[in-house]
């Protein structure tokens, strides 16, 4: 993402959702016409523990300013465990990326159920705003992937 | 002889760096040296030689070749070759000056690689005799005399002051740009040290290490060579002595997909490396045995045969020093050798 | 010690209890050794060696050697014993065809930091008592003996063997080491300053691989980073980004199953710290998910194919520590 | 290269009003591979679809791309539709612009930017999937039903009805649940065992039905169509093959004050007890809190006077495993504790009582043998008021959010029976509103009011006062009248909230079933799927899905039965093919998978392959059973090489449209 002077900084955040509980959320709170901002897109997985943290930082590379991860609450995994396993490994891996300097705010995990259509819009206005902050993505960003 | 006092040569690195870029070794925090580009008051580092060595200025590690813009279905070619900027490489070894002579035989034969002539005709090297080597160094074995550095010019270290002299119209243009600076000076001391130094080769461990037995007509007695099993036996398959090598020109090209076109770029390629020359029909050095025997046959044999008797090895050492488990060229020649 | 070793191994081979011994090869200097294979006595005797240099794990060697007809005999140090462990529990290693001595382990040197000084022309080198005195083409040069050891034995975990079938020497301790100290110095820097640590130190990365090479963790059949498949292949790091990548997935690959052995900052010709990527994981673990040490055994459950219901929550990292 | 096809629904204005779609069709029209791309007003509909199909055909496409509304709704619709037209179903992929985008979002030119990008993500994905085909597994022709209630009951009959086996875990010692505790129903007034015991009796001798009392479900594992269960059949020290319920035992047991669950505690049993006369299976249990025997040995009056010897002090706990193919969930409910509740002076006076206590006191086979009495001096109660809600329709955290459903109905019965039995007793009912949908139930409730003058009042009872002289003062306001009342009552009724069974938040885990915050099973769809969980193969029976009167329970019982029916007359069913499936090649044998994996689906073979220095080895590599395998992907991140991957969740799938997202 480019920022230019005459138009603010609109970041590009990737959002991953487990297919049971956070995708069904962010359906309800498009049933429920809850209004969060346009940047965030949402790519369907399975379950959080579907998440490879490559895919996180694949995202970065390509241009991506946040990204965040949802999944169902602990305890209500649809596959009993997945985001047992996914809490883990998100964790170990945002704490790396905090130890080498990555802005912490670029990543979060959430867990939205699919009730929680108000959660899901709530989560995805903050954490915008917060990359919106932080501005474009340098530190983790692939030169060659920047647009010209 | 030109020369000019050590407690100089900042003034001479400032007068340079006006002219074009200026490239030199420099101490890391780690104690190792790295070619760095001179930025006022950096002090030349003393050490014997850099990590990497000063192939990547003619041959760098990565370089894009061309893109290819997408938009939707159509692809645009965007040649992306540029004219380098001159620039000056200080403080070259000797060992790392004759590299570039075999680089030349590999990449100025036709065809002609643009990319590399174009940094090549813009490049002035500038080398330092060596006063220190060590009991790595085995550069006379491939005829080179470290105290007398080939390059475009070369400089002379006699303690206090550095003498220059040119090798060639580019190095002599070099020293004329820095004129103003230099004095007519002896060159008595520089003889003496001289002398230390070439003593000194004489008492290396590695003095006696010849290339007598090996050459381009060598081939079949080594290739088959049971010894490779054993020699190769450790090694990881890591890159580590392709990398640090000054002469090791393999290449891979690659394309980068950036979403919105495509980079095409080469890298360094290492014949440890297990997809090394994979071709579609799939890999034809399929062990760590044949790959392992690729790179030593390829700088004692195949390229003195190409290359009219000229080894692809300088004796630099870089690899008797890096490698992992300490397997090396050198191990690999006395091991070979037909006594 | 390496006499008794030598000793030891031929008996073993004489009597037909191995076939094989894989140890250290004497070099050209006094510190170039290479792991080797001997297979007879006048192998050993001509070219064993078990001195200050001798610092390379050969535990992942055995991933090859013991799918191999016959027995192999094994020096572990220590410190290899837990990649060992690692190994067999990754049912990389066949157990029964291997013979495992534990031998005394470090503090190993490092020829490296001894040229780092500017020694050069290195001939020989004896420990008198602290003092490293080195025999040079120029002299003699002297440097405190811990200066120069190698990285791998700066902060010894453990001088304990966690397996073995056979011991030469005392039963060690489990050490209070204070191997997080630099992990903590760096969490407490600022972002910007832990940015422009890891640049400057990944930014040297030449990718020649001898970090996952010699990594007894990596034992993938093929790596990712090699697949042309996986997406992520990349053979140079063309941009600082391909850097990270590879270094944070490599240290995560083998989180919870490093065993911090040292080897990968031990090999790296630019002498990145990389073995502060895999603390920094250890640290955490052992901080979040309760105290563990990969390769002290050979059946418990690691720490990220495990989970506990009431494990804290990522948002932990955005809470604690310098922002 | 994929020929891919485009489709961008209007659905109606949801989308086309803030999304510009022929905008987007004409700009995924110039992605790489679109050979066809248009809009059209309703994709899901049947000209819709035959517009996907056609152009399938025309086109011979590879892949398809739908920008509509979420693939929760439609992605099935599609995916026939592409089947239909010869195309593996695989191949479609939809980009959900609606939920996530048109209905969120105010500014169409950024909404229907975002939209091609959601589309361009789609395409990115086909371009990358392979047609999968669906493997198969047998179905185990035998349910499970938890819980004896009516609703279980109700099921297991209609299951064995079709010729299914079909086991009842039901943790009492009798089956029954809280019907058989309730004396009349209503709007019927019939009473509630005369129709309920009958059924009891049909399911015992239903030799379909397997009844397991006083047992648990200790574990579950597998899927649909082939769950192992482990049955915790706890010791009930009495052999239940000998006992014959004759009951001489609990006449006999000297241990008599043993406070009656069955009646609510208002009156005791026997440490040996039979729950209650028709209980089924009609079988002694030995209640090892108050049992002297068990507890230090001495008594055994019990096993001296069974005449058939079936008293066994030694008895122990019992696991029993067995296979089935559904699993239906009648767990029910319990009225909650009104510990909370002591505005309503409910734990400091007998004779404030809930209403399931009242049905007990009313009952002919209750304390008083249905004569009503006042709990506390066995008097004739002469004015009882009756409190609504309470608990149910509550804010705070005291009670429920939800209305319990039941109340207003059965507290209409209660004034209704007392009226119909004791002319000389006022009643006064108090209540938010009264609920009675229903057939009959209006009616039901007007005759309460018009033919047995029953005093409603609308206000809330603010306290309840014992007073010294047994009379009860309950101060209430009366919201129409708009004043403050005082009744000296001699009973207070409370009509408590309902909530889930305890043991069904333990059970959920097991299932791997969701369930609402307020424990109530969570539905696979709210309307469409009323009775069947969103895990495949279980199923939701009654109360345990939200509060449900008799004649729902009943109707819901079935439905579930009828669905657990359509799976058990399947021989087979096709598994979801999405499943994990590791490259051999790559596997280096780590085990990590394994170690992630719920559901035990990654086993470990020992393979020969042939090395690339050209000799074979045996390696150990991970197998996947794709039978069992549900495709959550843990084991695809656990494994540090890559080799273990996702059908249709492929990660260069993931990466391409992470790619698509961020370019």
């Amino acid at each position: 993402m480019q920022v230019n002077e005459n138009k603010e900084f609109e970041p590009v955040i990737v959002a991953f959702c487990c297919n049971w509980c956070s995708y069904a959320g962010a359906d309800l709170s498009g049933t429920n016409r809850l209004n969060y901002p346009t940047n965030v897109k949402i790519i369907r997985v399975p379950c959080s523990c579907r998440v490879n943290p490559m895919f996180i930082l694949r995202a970065f590379q390509r241009g991506a300013d946040g990204v965040i991860i949802c999944g169902c609450h602990p305890g209500d995994c649809h596959y009993t465990s997945g985001n047992y396993y996914a809490r883990r490994r998100i964790t170990l891996l945002y704490s790396m990326l905090d130890y080498l300097g990555i802005e912490r705010n670029r990543t979060r995990l959430e867990w939205v159920s699919a009730a929680e259509g108000a959660k899901f819009a709530e989560t995805m206005q903050k954490f915008t705003a917060d990359v919106k902050k932080l501005g474009p993505n340098r530190r983790l960003e692939d030169l060659r992937c920047r647009k010209q | 002889m030109l020369k000019i006092s050590k407690s100089k040569l900042n003034e001479l690195f400032d007068a340079v760096s006006a002219k074009q870029a200026l490239y030199l070794p420099v101490d890391r925090n780690d104690g190792a040296a790295e070619y760095k580009k001179y930025e006022s008051g950096m002090t030349m580092s003393s050490a014997l030689n850099t990590v990497r060595s000063a192939k990547d200025f003619f041959f760098p590690q990565t370089e894009n070749l061309v893109d290819f813009k997408m938009e939707g279905k159509n692809i645009e070619v965007i040649d992306v070759r540029e004219e380098s900027e001159d620039f000056v490489i200080f403080g070259v070894r000797a060992c790392d000056a004759r590299s570039f002579t075999i680089l030349d035989k590999v990449f100025l034969a036709e065809p002609v690689d643009s990319y590399y002539k174009n940094r090549r005709d813009h490049g002035t090297v500038v080398t330092m005799a060596c006063t220190r080597p060590a009991e790595t160094c085995f550069c006379k074995t491939f005829g080179i005399d470290p105290t007398v550095p080939e390059g475009d010019a070369a400089c002379f270290d006699d303690g206090e002051n550095i003498f220059f002299l040119a090798n060639n119209d580019k190095g002599q243009a070099f020293i004329d740009s820095i004129a103003s600076l230099l004095e007519e000076g002896d060159a008595a001391k520089l003889c003496e040290v001289q002398e230390k130094a070439r003593a000194i080769m004489e008492k290396l461990p590695l003095a006696k290490l010849s290339t007598e037995n090996f050459g381009g007509d060598k081939l079949t007695e080594y290739f088959n060579s049971e010894k490779w099993a054993d020699l190769s036996e450790a090694c990881l398959g890591c890159g580590t002595c392709t990398f640090v090598c000054p002469t090791c020109q393999c290449y891979d090209i690659k394309d980068f997909n950036t979403g919105h076109g495509i980079k095409r770029f080469r890298c360094w390629d290492s014949c440890m490396y297990s997809d090394f020359t994979k071709m579609a029909h799939g890999n034809p050095r399929l062990t760590q045995l044949e790959r392992f025997r690729q790179r030593f046959m390829h700088k004692l044999v195949y390229f003195p045969a190409n290359n009219n008797g000229e080894f692809g090895c300088v004796g630099c050492g870089r690899c008797l020093s890096k490698c992992p488990i300490s397997m090396n060229i050198v191990k690999v020649m006395k091991a070979l050798e037909v006594k | 010690m390496q006499e008794a070793m030598i000793k030891r191994a031929k008996e073993l081979l004489a009597d037909g209890s191995v076939n094989r011994v894989i140890g250290w090869k004497r070099g050209e200097f006094v510190y170039d050794v290479t792991p080797a294979v001997f297979d007879s006595a006048e192998e050993l005797d001509a070219d064993f060696v078990y001195d200050d240099f001798t610092a390379a794990n050969v535990s992942k060697y055995l991933i090859k050697e013991t799918k191999k007809e016959g027995k192999i005999l094994a020096f572990l140090k220590p410190c290899d014993t837990y990649s060992f462990n690692q190994l067999i529990k990754e049912h990389r290693i066949v157990r029964e065809n291997v013979y495992v001595i534990g031998i005394p382990g470090g503090p190993k040197l490092d020829a490296e930091k001894i040229k780092a000084k500017g020694i050069t022309g290195i001939l020989g080198a004896k420990n008198d008592n602290g003092t490293l005195r080195i025999e040079t083409l120029y002299g003699e040069e002297t440097m405190p003996y811990y200066e120069a050891v190698s990285v791998k034995c700066e902060s010894c975990k453990s001088k304990k063997h966690m397996v073995y079938d056979e011991l030469m020497g005392e039963e060690g301790d489990i050490l209070q080491s204070n191997r997080f100290d630099m992990v903590e110095k760096l969490e407490n820097m600022t972002a910007q300053e832990r940015y422009d640590f890891w640049r400057e130190q990944l930014s040297k990365c030449i990718r020649c691989n001898a970090c996952r090479n010699v990594c007894p963790a990596c034992s993938c059949e093929k790596c990712i980073f090699d697949n042309p498949d996986s997406g992520f292949e990349n053979k140079a790091a063309v941009d600082s980004f391909e850097e990270n990548m590879f270094h944070i997935i490599r240290a995560f690959h083998v989180a919870g199953r490093c065993t911090d052995c040292g080897e990968c900052s031990r090999v790296c010709p630019q002498n990145i710290p990389l073995h502060l990527l895999n603390r920094k994981f250890i640290k955490d673990i052992n901080s979040l998910y309760g105290e563990y040490q990969a390769g002290e055994d050979t059946t418990s459950r690691a720490p990220l194919t495990n989970y506990t219901t009431d494990d804290c929550e990522p948002s932990i990292v955005h809470e604690r520590g310098v922002e | 290269m994929q020929r891919i096809g485009v489709f961008v629904c209007h659905c109606g204005t949801n989308i086309a009003a803030t999304v510009d779609v022929k905008a987007v069709a004409e700009a995924l029209g110039h992605e790489p591979g679109v050979v066809i791309s248009q809009d059209y007003q309703y994709m899901c509909s049947e000209s819709g679809q035959n517009l996907v199909k056609n152009s399938i055909k025309e086109h011979n496409l590879t892949g398809v791309v739908v920008c509509s509304c979420s693939p929760r709704m439609h992605e099935n619709t599609f995916r026939k539709a592409a089947a239909a037209a010869g195309l593996n179903s695989y191949m479609v992929e939809i980009a959900n612009i609606r939920e996530q985008c048109s209905w969120i979002h105010k500014d169409i030119a950024t909404a229907t930017e975002k939209a091609i990008i959601l589309g361009k993500a789609a395409v990115a994905k086909v371009h990358l999937n392979a047609p999968l085909t669906a493997g198969e597994s047998p179905v185990v022709k035998r349910a499970l039903v938890i819980g004896g209630g009516i609703a279980g009951i109700q099921t297991a009959l209609d299951i064995a009805e079709a010729g299914f086996d079909v086991d009842i875990v039901e943790k009492n010692p009798t089956i029954g649940g809280k019907m058989a505790q309730i004396d009349k129903t209503f709007p019927t007034l019939d009473c509630a065992a005369c129709i309920l015991t009958p059924k009891m009796v049909e399911a015992s001798q239903n030799e379909k039905i397997h009844i397991h009392s006083f047992s648990e479900v200790a574990d579950v594992k597998g899927f649909v169509g082939n769950f192992t269960v482990k049955i915790k059949k706890k010791a009930r020290f009495v052999d239940e093959t000998k006992c014959t319920g004759c009951g001489l035992c609990t006449e006999k047991c000297p241990m008599k004050k043993v406070p009656n669950e069955f009646n609510m505690g208002l009156d005791n049993r026997t440490a040996i007890y039979i729950p209650f006369a028709q209980a089924v299976p009609k079988v002694a249990t030995i209640d090892p809190n108050y049992c002297m025997m068990l507890k230090n040995g001495k008594c055994g009056v019990c096993s001296k006077v069974c005449s058939v010897g079936a008293i066994d002090y030694k008895q122990e706990d019992r696991i029993i495993e067995e296979k089935y193919g559904a699993i239906i969930v009648a767990t029910g409910f319990n009225p909650i504790k009104l510990d909370k509740y002591d505005e309503f002076a409910y734990n400091q006076c007998a004779d404030v009582v809930t209403s399931l206590e009242l049905e007990r006191l009313m009952n002919a086979a209750g304390p008083n043998g249905g004569t009503l009495l006042r709990p506390s001096d066995k008097t004739h109660p002469h004015t009882i008021v009756f409190v609504q809600c309470v608990g149910s329709r509550c804010d705070d955290s005291k009670g429920k959010p939800y209305c319990s459903k039941i109340c207003c109905m059965y507290t209409a019965k209660h004034a209704m029976l007392i009226r119909e039995k004791y002319p000389d007793t006022e009643v006064y009912v108090f209540y938010i509103d009264v609920r009675t949908p229903g057939k009959n139930f209006d009616e039901f409730y007007r005759r309460a009011v018009e033919q047995y003058n029953v005093h409603y009042i609308k206000g809330m009872v603010g306290k309840v006062t014992p007073k010294s002289d047994g009379k009860i003062d309950v101060q209430a306001s009366d919201l129409l009248a708009n004043e403050q009342l005082h009744i000296n009552a001699d009973m207070v009724v409370l009509a408590a909230a309902i909530e889930p069974d305890k043991t069904a938040r333990p059970l959920a885990t097991m299932l791997t079933t969701q369930m609402d915050t307020n424990d109530f099973f969570t539905e696979a769809h709210p309307k469409l799927r009323p009775v069947e969980s969103a895990t495949a193969g279980i199923f939701l029976s009654g109360a345990c899905q939200g509060p449900k009167d008799i004649p729902e329970t009943v109707a819901q019982a079935s439905a579930a039965a009828a669905k657990a029916i359509g799976l058990l007359c399947k021989n087979s069913i096709t598994c979801n093919p999405c499943v994990a499936h590791s490259n051999e090649l790559m596997c280096n044998g780590c085990s990590s998978c394994e170690k992630v994996c719920p559901y035990g689906a990654i086993t470990y073979v020992d393979k020969e392959f042939r090395m690339p220095d050209r000799t074979t080895a045996i390696r150990r590599v991970a197998s996947v059973n794709p039978a069992v395998c549900q495709g959550c992907g843990a084991c695809t991140v656990a494994c540090p090489s890559g080799a273990m991957d996702l059908n249709g969740f492929s990660n260069s799938q993931i990466m391409a449209e992470v790619d698509a997202i961020c370019k």
